[in-house]
């Protein structure tokens, strides 16, 4: 348990998304989860990066402003997006058998909590008082185990201060060992074999402190460096 | 062949209490919203829904429950993302109360499950769901070096679909991302019902482009395009 | 075994195929297989009748005319055919989703054989002296599982006069138990829990006729009539 | 993105000896007849096929096996319909003659194999061949009242695709019946090349009627259509 809240100065959601952005590689085909996931977005327009929306879309633009809004052109959370050159539609289920099939190069999800195997959890907080079968499962669980490389984006701890890295999760699973990165706002850290290998801090910030705040025992890269942006 | 009803009330007329009723849509986008407010009218009761979404996005399935009419929902994102939203829905109220049976589903597998019921596959392996409270009691199976759930096939006594565009004999186009969730549920129900915006006249949709044939559609009924605007916080 | 060929002159191959058009609903889906099912189409032109072609389209139209051959539109049987107001294209894979989905009302096939029980050997014959699990199975098996009703068409003997219709078959099964109606050149025969139940006869054969050519013992129906063409 | 090749010979350079090889069509319509030709002056060995036909309607796929360059043969209706034809058939004498391994599948079961490998689907339970001799050594299970065979999911090294048009993201869209094999074969295979009769740029294709989305194809090549005339007999 940390026992201050917000310790320590990061980035922002926006940079997150950012540091995420650098990480794509050109000609990949990317799925943005909701929240910082979609934020993505706006980092990426202008290259050669195809998003999917996972209700059935390929080649998904920007926002679309509000004179531009169509009701049959929504991403999966539900906002009205636009069009580019090379858009494609098909049904929710191409969508998920594309994802399941491992068509996406990366999918950029938030997470309630990620262990330092590579397990995710972040389609159910206990803390809402549901039956542990039941709540929103969405695309996560499918993206998880169908995507090629998984990138987390996330505050590094709970808004009370809580582990969100940690060595086992204790909220319900979407999928067992699939992370490959964590971005956060203190640090960017790969799930080795190892263990948690801390390639990058927040400016500012040190190994010891993105430590402090993570339960399980980090790798300090040989070459950790400052996020680059 | 013509399957055109004269308007909603008659082509939902005979479904009963104690039907299993999918309905299309990804939150607001390719939802028959018609055909729902037409369910609240002709009140059959003890229904299972079969739907993605059970209220965000869309109040007019919330209103099934309100009115009693559903016993079973069976989705993929029932509740409002927002916790302290969702304590005052009524879908989550009857969840929490008991009042309703619930099964949720990955959204992968939610609608592989009625494909193959349209397919005439009786169950799949998937990974999706592995190492989860999804397991339950499912048989978990290795093929290569991973794990896979053993997934069964789930066909609707009736389904319910949009489409922007319908002909006579129930050859159906759709509209962007408001196709969806549509091909699929009009091929796993027993008696599919389409709601579309503009009737055409048989031989008027190009048949490269048509998404659902229409040898899935048992009825079709003109509707007007619903107004609404998404939100699923 | 039937020891002399041919005794008996029945319905030329057209109006075996115009029998079983009088069978087809209006408002009916149907599949035509490869032979003499393929001429029930000469029969149901202008008939409310959708055909489904099962490479990957319904409503196919008559087979085209030489000027109006396009490589791009052919049958099952790799035939140019027409399109009609109405016609859908799909792919492969959906025409036979649609078709172990139960969505054909009727499947018309041929047989080399036909059991007692409804068992249909159709693809394969032996005395081609291929490895038995070799040859041209085609769609036979899946529409023979999955159309709603499997309708039979064929001559009632081999060329050599042998049993076609018979207390087993000595084929390679198409499927167990699937056909629920038999038109051959002499007769028209319904698959019942019961037996085979003769309903029809060609005009001049007789119900000791066409079970002097048929291995099973034949139940003949209290309204055994001649065949209505 | 952009997935053109200059030509047929250097869109398969680089397919190894050992390779397994979808090829789309349904006997002539929509089959990528060039890539199968340049396939038969790359000289690949060992190789196993996995297309519907295995040449009736198309001699160019019996030229690969009069190449000596296939080792196994995954297909639904090899040969063909005459008997007399077929004994001198080049096909049918390496079957026969055990030089070449075949496996041969009921039509939906085949391509359902392909659907699964495509859709991450390990294996999948169909009706499809119980009681007969596809049956072989596969699990056979009930589900309700009725048996059903377990078959597994089929992913091939390459696809070859046809398409009448495709744009350089891959985008592709199919004309008439001769889409048949070729979305699902597009999305199985680990590369897949389309062969497009019509090269248009990006932007070109509306959305909605794209056949197959360019996420599953990897490469693509400019071919003259080829011209033929169906024969299976």
């Amino acid at each position: 348990m940390v026992d201050t809240v917000k310790k320590f100065k990061g980035l922002s959601r926006e940079l997150i998304a950012l540091r995420i952005a650098n990480e794509l590689e050109d000609g990949s085909y990317v799925n943005l989860g909701i929240g910082i996931p979609t934020l993505v977005s706006d980092w990426i327009e202008g290259r050669d990066i195809v998003l999917q929306a996972e209700l059935g879309m390929l080649n998904t633009g920007p926002l679309a402003s509000r004179e531009d809004v169509e009701q049959d052109l929504i991403n999966a959370s539900c906002q009205p997006v636009t069009e580019l050159p090379g858009s494609s539609y098909f049904s929710e289920n191409e969508s998920f058998a594309m994802i399941r099939g491992g068509y996406m190069d990366v999918a950029v999800l938030g997470a309630l909590q990620v262990s330092e195997k590579g397990d995710l959890a972040g389609w159910s907080n206990p803390e809402r008082g549901l039956p542990e079968e039941i709540g929103n499962i969405g695309g996560s669980m499918d993206l998880a185990v169908g995507a090629r490389k998984v990138i987390i984006a996330m505050m590094h701890t709970t808004n009370d201060g809580d582990y969100k890295i940690r060595k086992e999760c204790t909220y319900p699973l979407t999928a067992q060992g699939v992370v490959d990165l964590i971005v956060t706002d203190l640090a960017v850290i790969e799930v080795t074999k190892k263990g948690l290998l801390l390639r990058e801090v927040a400016p500012g910030v040190s190994a010891e402190d993105v430590q402090s705040v993570t339960e399980p025992e980090l790798i300090v890269s040989r070459d950790l460096q400052e996020i680059q942006l | 062949m013509d399957k055109v009803y004269p308007d909603v009330d008659s082509v939902i007329a005979d479904i009963p209490d104690g039907a299993s009723i999918a309905i299309a849509g990804f939150f607001t986008a390719g939802t028959p919203i018609p055909l729902i407010q037409g369910l609240a009218r002709q009140g059959a009761k003890d229904l299972t829904l079969i739907c993605m979404q059970m209220g965000p996005g869309n109040e007019d399935i919330a209103q099934l429950f309100m009115n009693g009419q559903v016993k079973k929902a069976i989705c993929n994102y029932p509740f409002y993302r927002s916790a302290s939203r969702g304590a005052n829905s009524p879908v989550e109220k009857a969840v929490r109360n008991g009042e309703v049976e619930m099964e949720v589903y990955p959204m992968g597998t939610f609608t592989e499950k009625l494909r193959a019921a349209g397919a005439g596959i009786a169950a799949f392996y998937t990974p999706t769901g592995v190492g989860t409270v999804v397991e339950g009691g499912k048989e978990k199976r290795k093929f290569g070096n991973r794990e896979y759930l053993l997934e069964t096939a789930l066909k609707p006594d009736y389904s319910f679909v949009y489409a922007q565009k319908g002909d006579r004999m129930g050859n159906l186009t759709c509209h962007k991302t408001a196709r969806n969730y549509n091909p699929e549920m009009a091929a796993a129900g027993k008696i599919t019902i389409a709601a579309v915006e503009n009737l055409v006249e048989i031989g008027e949709i190009d048949g490269d482009t048509v998404h659902i044939p229409g040898i899935y559609v048992q009825r079709v009924v003109k509707v007007d395009r619903p107004n609404y605007f998404p939100t699923i916080d």
